[in-house]
Formats: C-alpha cells, structure tokens, sequence
C-alpha cells in the first residue's frame, strides 16, 4: 500500500478510537446527530470527491482506504461517508459541495432506480416546470439533496421539496433514513438527459467503496471471533481449540486476506469494471459469511447488541442489498467473463 | 410409509393458519419486534382459542410450524408457553403434574426452563448455580442466561448442582432440577434488550439469591438432573426443528410471492432462471428438512426416540431457515429489506444456536452412529 | 405417518446385500472398473436368482440402493437391465408387454432406451433422428448418444420424429418411440471408451442408417413420444435418486470404517471433531436424501406421482452422492485414494448429468411448482 | 509479474503447444515415456532447484510460474515437474543431481510419511548396515530414487535396492507410480538426524508450488468450459447465456483471478508459512469447484475422457488428497491465524 494510503488508514484508526469504538451501537441505531457528522466532515472524508488522479470523480482508492478502515467498526458510519462521496462526485454546484464537505448538509442518490424494475421505485413527472410524484426506496431520505431518475430518462438534482414518507423496516444502517418520498419541487436541476447511463456509471463505480466496506466489517468482526475465541472456554478448552470453529474462522481468515490483496492491488493501479466486479462479488459473499460465523462462535451473546456483533450480521445483508443486485451485476459479470452477452436466460 | 399427515394435524394447520391471519397482523408482529414486547394478548388469546392441544404432539408440531411460517417472533412467543413441561411429564410425581403442569397445559400458566448460565452456553455439565439441602428446603443461588418466558414465566425448572462431581470428567452428576416459584423471595430476573431477532419472544436473565425452594420441588430424583435436560433436548429439538421448517417455509412464500409480482423474466416469457433455480433450492431443503423432522417426531410420538434424527432435524432445520432467509434476501432486492422477510432473517439466526449449537447437534449424531455401530 | 418399509423390503435389503457380499468382491470390481468391462457373469447369476423382483417397486428401489452401496458401476449394471420397461407398462399394448416386456421382467432380455442424441443433450424435444413412414414399416435414420446397456441390448425404445413440429415453440410434438431390434440390418453400435466412472456399466452410441421398423413397433399413439418418454423420466428419477443414496451411503460406510480404524484421536479422547462433523453433515445428507427418495417412490408407487418431490429427490441424492464421495475423499487421505472410495468418487458425478442435469431437476420444480399455485 | 517470469510463462506455453496440448490424455494415463521425460529436462524445468536468491534450495517462484503452466494442459507433467524438483532440492551429491536435472534418472519423496499416521505407513529399519522393510504409500515409486523416513527418526535417501509392490489405484496423475515399495538396501545415505523436521520443512516448501498446479489446472479446465459454452447450443441457446451455467462458472473465474493475483503477490515477494498456506488452502478447494463445475457445463460429454475434462475432476481430488491433508494443514492454519495453537480437539 502507498504511505499515503497508510496514512489515510492510522488517521481513520486514530478516528475511530476517538469518536466511533465507544459509540459504535448508538452510531448504528440513532441517527448521527449534526456534530458527529460535522467531525466527520472535519477529518476530511466528506470531500474526497475532485481528487481523483484525472482531477475529476471520486478518488476512489483514498476513499476506500477510508471506507473499509471505518466499517471495521461502524459500518454505518462507512456507509454515510460513501453515500456523501457519491453524491458529491455528481454535483457541479461549489455552493452545495461545500456543504456536503463541511457537513452542514447531506445528498443521497437513489440507486433504487437500477435495483428495482422501473415500476417499482415510483415515478417523477415534469410538470409546469415543476418536478411531481414520489420515489419509493430511497435510502438516505434524511438528506438535504436527492439525485434521482426522472420518467423522461433525465437525472436530477433535486434540492428542496421533498418529503419523507412511511419509513422502511432497517435491518441494518438503522442510524440512515430509509423511507419513500414525495416531490413537488421547482427547485432542481438536471444534471443529465441520459440519466440511466449517468447513474449506471455512478453506480458501477461504487463497486470498489462498497467491497472496501463488507472487507472492513469482515475484518472488524472476524477480529472480534478470534479475541472472542481465545479467552472463552467451554468443556474445559478455548474455543480456538475445537476444529469446527478453528477450521470455519481460518478458513475464512485466509479468504479476506486473499481479497485484502486483491483489493490493495486495485488500489494501486487501474482497475478494469470486470476486476472491480469481481471484489465487489466476493467481498459481500465473504462479509455475510464471516459475519454469519462470528456471531455463531459468540453463541447466545453475538445474538445481544452489547456484544456488537449482530450489527455485523444486519449490515453485511443490508450492504448487499442495498448496493448491489444479484441477478444485475451477476449478468454483468458474466457478460465480462464471457466477453459477450451471457447468463441473461 | 406413509407421509401424508393425519386428518387432526392437517384440522390443526388450519386452524393455525387462521388464527395466525387473524391476529399475526403485520402492524402486530412489526411493533412487537420494534418495542421487543411479548404479545400478551395475542397468547391470551390463543390460549383461550386452544391453538395448542397438548393432547396430540403431531397437532403441536404442525401447529409451531405453521404459526411461525406466518411470523417467527409472535409464533414462538404463542407455542412457547409450556416449555420444559415434558419434564414434569416424564420424570415428574402426580403433585407435581397436578400443581404445575396441568395449568401449564391448560393455558392458565406460563412454564420457563433454565438450564443455560453465563459462563455455559452449550457446556451444561459445567453449571455453577449450586443447591444446598437445609433442613427441609434447598437454598438456590447463581444465575440463568437466555431463558425464555423469563419474565412472564410463573415458575421455572432449573438445573443447579446438589452434590460436587465426583470427577472432573464426571460434571454431568450431581445435578438436579428443581421447580421454582417466580414470586420466591431471592428470585429476580432482567429482561435482556437487543435482540437480533425474535424480538417478541421474552428472554431474561435469573438470579438466584438465597433462594428457599421445598424438597418436595426436586424433580425426579436427585443428581440425575442433567438425563432429564438431555432427555427433554431431545423432545423439545424436534419442536425447534418445526421452528426452522416454518421460518424456512416462510421465507419461500415470500420469495415465491416476490417472483409472480416482480420477478424478471427472461427473453424465454420465463422467470430468469436463477431466480427459479433459488426457488427450488430452498424448496427442497425446505421438503428435506419436513422430512427429517416428521421422521424424528413420529419415532419421539411413538416413545421411541431415535436422538440421531432428532439432532439431524434440529441442525439441518436451523440451517434452512438461515441459508432460506439469507437466500430470499439476496434475490428480493429492496423488497426483502422493506418487506417482514427481514424479520424473518433476523429470526432465523437464532436457532444455529439455542436447544444445541449446530456444532453440538452434529457431535451428537455422530457419537450416537459409532456408538450405536459399536453395540 | 410411518417411515418404515415393509418388511418385504427389508428382505430384499438384505437378499441384495448377501448377493453383493458374495459377488461384487473388490477384485472383479476393480477389473470391471479398469477394463470399462460389462459383469455379464454377475448379470446372469442376478437374473437366475430374481435379485430384482419386478412385482413389488418398493423392493427394486431398495435393492438398487444397497446394490449401489456396495459398488456402483455393478449395481447399476445389475439393476439397469429392464430400464424403459415402464414405457412399455404405462403405455404399450399387450402384445408388446408380451414381446417385449415380460422377457425383460424375467431376465432374459435385455432392454435399451434410446433419447438423447449427440447434439442433444438435456433438449430431449430438438432430437433429430427420424421415421418416415414407407407402406408398413417406417423407415429410422439418426443417432443416439450415451445409451446404456447399448451394445448388450436385445432391443431399444427409441424416440423419433414422425411429422415436422407445427411451430418452433411446439418441437415437443410430432416424436413417437418405437421399439427397435438390435439385430435390425442398418442398425449399429459403437461402444464409448474412457468413461470417467461407472466404467462396468455398458454405454454407446446407436446409429440407425435406413433401420425399418414394422408399423406395430411403435409404442403407443404416434405423436406422443415426448410425453411418454417424461413420464418415464418421472419414474425413473427417483431410481437414479436410489443410486444417488446408495453412493452416498456407501461413502458414509467408508468414512466411518475409515474413522474407527484410523481417524486421529484428540486430547479428549474422541475423534477429531472436525472429522465427526463431517461424518454427521454426510450422515444427515443421505439420511434427508433417503427420506425424499421414499417419499417420491410412496407417491409413484401408489400411481399418483408427484413430479415436484421427484426432482427434488433425484438432484438432491445426486448432489450428496458428489459431496460425501469428495468429503469422504479429503478426509481419508491416502485411504481413501488407495480404496474403493476412489472409484465411488468418480461414479458419482454421473448422477448430476444423467436423466436430466440437475439445473433441468430445479427448474422443473420451480415450474411444476408455479403451476400448481397457479391452479 | 516480473520479466524473467513472463519469459518463463512464454517458454511453457510453446512446450505445451509442441510437446503437451495434443498428448496430454496419453501423458495423464500411461507412462510418460524416457523421450518425453528428456525433453521436459531439456527445458530446465527438473533442475530448478538450487537457483533460489539465496544460491540453495529451490526457487519456488521461476518452480511455481512453470508448474501453474503445465498444468493447465497437463496436470500429470506438472506434477512430475514438483517431484524431481523437491526431490533434488534436497540432495547435494552432484551425480544425483545431475542425472535428475537431465532426466536420466527420477527421484521421489515420501511425503506420505506425514499424510498418515506413522502405523500406517509401513517401516524401515536399519539391520546390519542396511535399510530393510517397506513403506505403503509411494507416489513415484516408479522412481530410480527415493527420499524417506526411517523408524529411527532419519531421512534417508535410499538410491537402490528397492522394488514396488502393489499397485495403487489411481484417481489422477495415472502416468506417475503409484505403490508400496520393499527396501532391502545397502545403497543409502541419511540426509539428517531430524528427519522428520526436515520433511516437515520441504512439505511446507510444497505449498506455494501446489497452489501453482491448483492454479493451472483452474485455469486450464474453465477455459475450456468457457470456450464449450460458446459453442454449444441447447433449448436455442448458447450455452453461456443460461444463467445457472454462466453465473456458476462467472463467480470461480472471479475466485480464481483474485487467487492468481494472491498467487503472483506471493511470487513477488517474501510470502510467509500463513501465507503459502491460505494459497494452498484456496487453490486446492477452487480446483475441485471449479473442474466440477466445467464438467457439469460439458454434460455428457465432459464424462468422456476424450474431452480432457474428467482427467482435471481426477486431478484435482488426486493433489488435494496427495499433497495436502485437510486435518494437519487446517489445524496448522487455524495455529497460524490464532498466533497460537489452535484447532486440535
């Protein structure tokens, strides 16, 4: 890893154990709270967008070292910082970047527009110069700015006028606003007419940041199987001693540590969409799988939230489901492999 | 062979279903979950309406399986309530039957078991929680973890240790259980908060503090209390395997549900196949997992137990409902997270653990195949 | 409910244990294996002794399944003699179960059934091998591929085109089959070399170049081959399932010997766990294998298949015979390279290929399952 | 990867294409034949041993490139390649060395001796100067030398006087003996008083080169179902765009790419015991995946041996099973992973 990326990592270390490790749950379950988020745009990790080597989109590596560092221990933190990144990636305006930067405000973009038919993440009309109708998952609707897909294929921005409605159940990420929406705003801007190829591209480059999360939270709960397993007895040995749980846990050790290296490898030079696929797939498969095993090796009190692990649990599946659609990236993947249309059958 | 239920288990599926249609509301099971609160009156209820019949183990079965195929946390909170009672049943004298199992059976009492402490989980030889014998009543003192009905129990069977072990490698003696009053003096209990999952259900902590429990409580007979705790694990199993049959149950009618109204389909007017192949995956085991538990339930129904397919049920029946639930998940999209199927994966998880950790099943089986090819 | 069999089956379990006891030494095993040779002695002493009684399913299921357990490319060479029968029950006339069929009962002719073509595969509707009618006979030409019994058949049920598909979409109509002669001039047979596994059992290709069939050959109605070629797939599923069963089954035996005789001991005394849990995840595999199997055969044999528990049953017994055969493998170490095993690891994988690939079982049960909500 | 290994890669590629790609069933399944055996030495590929950084030892990684690269049209001459290779790394007379490195003589180690349990392996004791009884599991008993432990604790290297036995069966690698040999040998030399440490030690050196076949023969089996699914048609479709097909075989090729890039990262630098064996763990569990799957995408007809299918479904299991014991090689991982004993009960 290059020193500035190892940098990046001691800083969100240092950040962690200061602001996040004692808070972790609280961080999960409540909402932020506006001076958390403002100490989090502090460190920097709102504004990582316009960094990039080309000057131009996220600076993806910087940000995922930043994102994995901070799902080790609150995944939910990772993924409001994601969610700020993405978002201002796509904005032109300084006025609301800086606003995303410092904190004051927030932005979500409604990927729910891709992971969903068309039919079923509502509809968005233009109508006497006003944008009307109602978008149904949006995640992040706690935010100030939403960019979303209108019906006539354009992406806007929409910067006022909206209002949550029923809130979603949350299995995970509880502390983010998960709810439809209703619009009827003259306030907005279009940021593109080919909205779909614009938010396909955004939502592609989410692959790596969304796999630098589910490696974080792998690394953060695996951490905690393995100190877990060393102090508890039980039938007189450790847990560590007994194969079944040595076994489960190394084995699945071995595979972060492969994808660690995958990952940093990225990092480090110019990753193709198949490469970046291919973590983004195997990291969210290894993040509900490890978490599934730590919290097994805790027995009854990975189950309890004190025990901070049943958070890991939620979240690798909500991570999954809310950045990622199987039967989509697997075509798209398969597409890659094949090196032409495949697995659409 | 023959594999088609009988003409009462299938009245009381029935039954079930209905009553879980009624009272499972969505509103219901949601804010149960949210507020982690035992839906009194919904068991009320059903105690009333008879929904277990005690008189037939098959209509209890079904009757798990298909109450919690509809929501996991309300169904286990209503068919919970006499849990540990086949202790009474088998090792209990006819006071004790009349006393405290009868109401149970009868809904006017609610029955909790602790076994389960602190330090233990699955290494129940290795209890702490002593008894010593003082005139004419024992003095209890220690701690339960995990117990359901904890708070909402009128008494509890509890394992503690009457005598030391005579060895090391002899814990499980020198155990016995007892039957003991919610409102003894000493008794206390802490609701435990956080749950992943099956938020409905009541689970606490006890703390035994200078208990005083009658002799005549013990239950059977001294130092045999850890065979009595096996023996009912091996009962009570077959009814947590119902559990995972009917969360895993579940989690296919929702994924089959999700499929007819949004599934995509393929350039062949198909469903997308790996979509279907999903489906079928989880049917199977599903059908599977029926199997093994009817299988071990009509060898327990017949007192003649066979422990190896009961602990087969039990971990494949768990592990159904997760791989289900997280399957399920995986292909509805955002429609699995907005949807109770997120309940329902959360539930899940919980049965890789209680009754016997997955580990603790599968070393049971085995042990119980050599030792049986041994004989 | 009752997971018993009748004790008819249970006589036939160990009629065919005793027969593979005294004829399926590992030596002739061995050779048949390495010589990919058919144990035609072995075939006629089953025959003479009635191994398989075609009077009782119940008692052919589960002498395939021990046969198999024993060794898989004999006991399916054994027990594969009559396959296609059923075509001939369900829907010849009575001169053809005369003619044909009976013999094949009483074990003196052997049978063939002819479906998939070299282009073929799992699209049973896209065959291309034809029958034009010409007076009275009709005239075959095409090729089949992978036919068991191919070279040692006296005759073969062939699936053919009779008339053009109306449609595209409708291939599945317009193939009839036809019983056809081995001796037929025109017919011939070229035997497939350097299979992966059941290497004792026969397989060719089948060239048919201008064979005439006589017009009373076809087996029932002209036109609906397709139809009566899947409903043998439904009967004949679950026996595969059985060969599935008895693979697995006969790994679990293999694991176990090998974990009496060597499997390393931990400080506790007991085996390793990470072996005991592989023991009882295979254990409760077959155990929930053999379950669908008998449920799929109970629906069948009472003449009320259930398509759905059919291909459940058939992919997953072939699913566990591939997964206790590897497990088996990478726990015996060099045992299990050096054994038996070896071969039951490479006979196993035919199971998830032969009638009807495990992706074609899923998505027949996806579809059938669809349907019936539907209706 | 670095020049040198680029070139080697290269150079494996045309010795495939001329001496392997149209032979490999006959070289999988009978005996390879002295002509082929020299010409595979006249490649340099059975003297790569004492060309490590450190002038001793073998250079695992030029080892490991041309291992992965045999391997994937022929897994059996791969194999061959790691015998004489491990063989001759650990013999320092010149004569041996010379006659391996030019193919005139073979050599073969019993790492057997530490698959089993010590009873199971038969026994050699020392009698009146000379080495007597036998020992069960030879894989390359065909060969003219043989590296083994004695009762007494010593590696010997016993350079005549044995014959095999028995005949083992062979589920892969059918063109290398298999057996058990009887030793009745004057004609010895002990090669170190800790022999069991010093076997220990070459098996762990296996690790990173099996990996490497693993690897190949991954590489060299989807490649081909890859190609068939392009091809081949059923229901009025390729192969490929069926999705349980194309999404199967689309997730391993992703497991296999990161695999080789953990592989090539090792390659590149100081890999550690963890390390090697998270590789071999992997490699070896994605060989046995992924020849399954390949062959189920080639039905039928990937049962037949005319295919080159099957032999890599054989091979796979074969070096899972001869160069790896699950038990002994988790129990070390799961020690790795705790940083302490572990996985023992």
């Amino acid at each position: 890893m290059e020193e500035e990326y190892e940098i990046l990592e001691s800083t969100v270390k240092d950040f962690n154990s200061k602001y996040v490790d004692n808070n972790s749950l609280k961080l999960e379950n409540e909402a932020m709270g506006k001076e958390f988020v403002k100490i989090l745009a502090d460190q920097g990790f709102f504004s990582m967008a316009g960094q990039g080597e080309d000057g131009k989109g996220t600076d993806v590596k910087a940000l995922s070292v930043v994102l994995e560092n901070l799902a080790k221990s609150a995944p939910a933190v990772a993924v409001k910082t994601l969610m700020m990144n993405s978002f201002s990636a796509a904005v032109k305006e300084k006025e609301i970047i800086d606003s995303i930067s410092n904190g004051s405000k927030s932005g979500t973009v409604t990927f729910s527009d891709l992971l969903v038919g068309k039919d079923q993440n509502g509809s968005l009309r233009m109508e006497g110069g006003k944008v009307k109708g109602g978008k149904e998952f949006v995640f992040g609707s706690d935010s100030n700015f939403v960019i979303t897909l209108l019906d006539s294929g354009e992406l806007a921005l929409i910067k006022s006028g909206f209002t949550t409605g029923k809130k979603h159940k949350k299995l995970g990420f509880r502390s983010i606003g998960f709810s439809s929406i209703t619009v009827d705003s003259a306030d907005f801007l279009i940021l593109s007419k080919e909205g779909r190829k614009v938010l396909e591209r955004m939502y592609e480059e989410l692959s790596i940041p969304v796999a630098a999360i589910a490696l974080g939270m792998s690394e953060g709960v695996s951490q905690k199987a393995l100190d877990y397993a060393k102090v508890r007895t039980a039938f007189g040995h450790y847990l560590k001693d007994f194969q079944p749980l040595a076994f489960d846990i190394a084995s699945l050790v071995a595979e972060m540590d492969i994808l660690k290296r995958y990952f940093h490898d990225l990092l480090g030079g110019t990753p193709s969409d198949k490469e970046a696929l291919f973590l983004k797939h195997k990291a969210l498969v290894l993040a509900k799988d490890i978490s599934r095993t730590s919290l097994q090796i805790h027995g009854g009190y990975g189950y309890l939230e004190d025990f901070g692990i049943e958070k890991f649990y939620r979240d690798a599946m909500a991570l999954s489901v809310l950045f990622h659609n199987e039967e989509k990236d697997m075509e798209k993947l398969a597409g890659l492999v094949f090196d032409s249309r495949a697995g659409f059958v | 062979m023959d594999f088609e239920l009988s003409d009462e288990a299938k009245e009381a599926i029935g039954k079930a279903k209905e009553f879980a249609r009624t009272h499972f509301t969505e509103e219901v099971a949601e804010r149960s979950d949210r507020e982690e609160q035992f839906p009194t009156d919904i068991v009320a209820i059903s105690k009333k309406e008879k929904i277990l019949d005690f008189s037939n183990p098959w209509k209890v079965l079904v009757t798990i399986e298909e109450l919690v195929r509809r929501d996991p946390g309300l169904g286990i909170s209503v068919t919970i309530s006499a849990f540990g009672s086949e202790i009474f049943m088998l090792f209990g004298n006819d006071e004790q039957k009349e006393k405290y199992m009868n109401p149970v059976f009868a809904g006017q009492k609610t029955l909790g078991l602790g076994v389960t402490e602190p330090g233990g989980g699955s290494d129940v030889a290795n209890i702490k929680t002593e008894a010593r014998l003082d005139g004419d009543t024992y003095i209890l003192n220690g701690g339960k973890m995990f117990i359901s009905n904890g708070q909402i129990a009128d008494y509890f069977l509890v394992l503690a240790r009457t005598s030391p072990p005579p060895s090391s490698e002899k814990k499980h003696r020198g155990l016995s259980v007892f039957v003991v009053d919610a409102k003894s003096p000493g008794f206390a209990v802490n609701k435990l908060h956080g749950k992943l999952g099956v938020r409905a259900t009541n689970t606490a902590e006890l703390i035994f503090n200078n208990v005083r429990v009658p002799k005549e409580n013990i239950v059977g007979e001294e130092g045999k209390g850890f065979y009595y705790i096996m023996t009912f694990f091996n009962i009570s199993r077959i009814y947590v395997a119902a559990q995972g049959l009917g969360i895993a149950h579940g989690a296919l009618d929702r994924l089959v549900e999700y499929s007819k109204k949004y599934g995509e389909m393929s350039e062949t007017g198909e469903l997308n196949e790996n979509l279907q192949l999903a489906i079928a995956e989880i049917a199977t085991r599903v059908e599977a997992a029926r199997n093994l538990t009817y299988k071990a339930a009509s060898y327990l129904f017949k007192f003649t137990p066979n422990p190896i397919i009961t602990s087969m049920s039990k971990y494949y029946a768990a592990d159904t409902a997760v791989f289900s639930t997280r399957r399920a998940m995986e292909l509805m999209s955002l429609h699995g997270l907005t949807t109770d199927l997120e309940r329902f994966f959360r539930d899940a998880k919980i049965l890789d653990i209680w009754e016997g950790t997955t580990e603790v099943e599968k070393l049971i089986i085995t042990r119980m195949m050599l030792k049986e090819e041994g004989a």
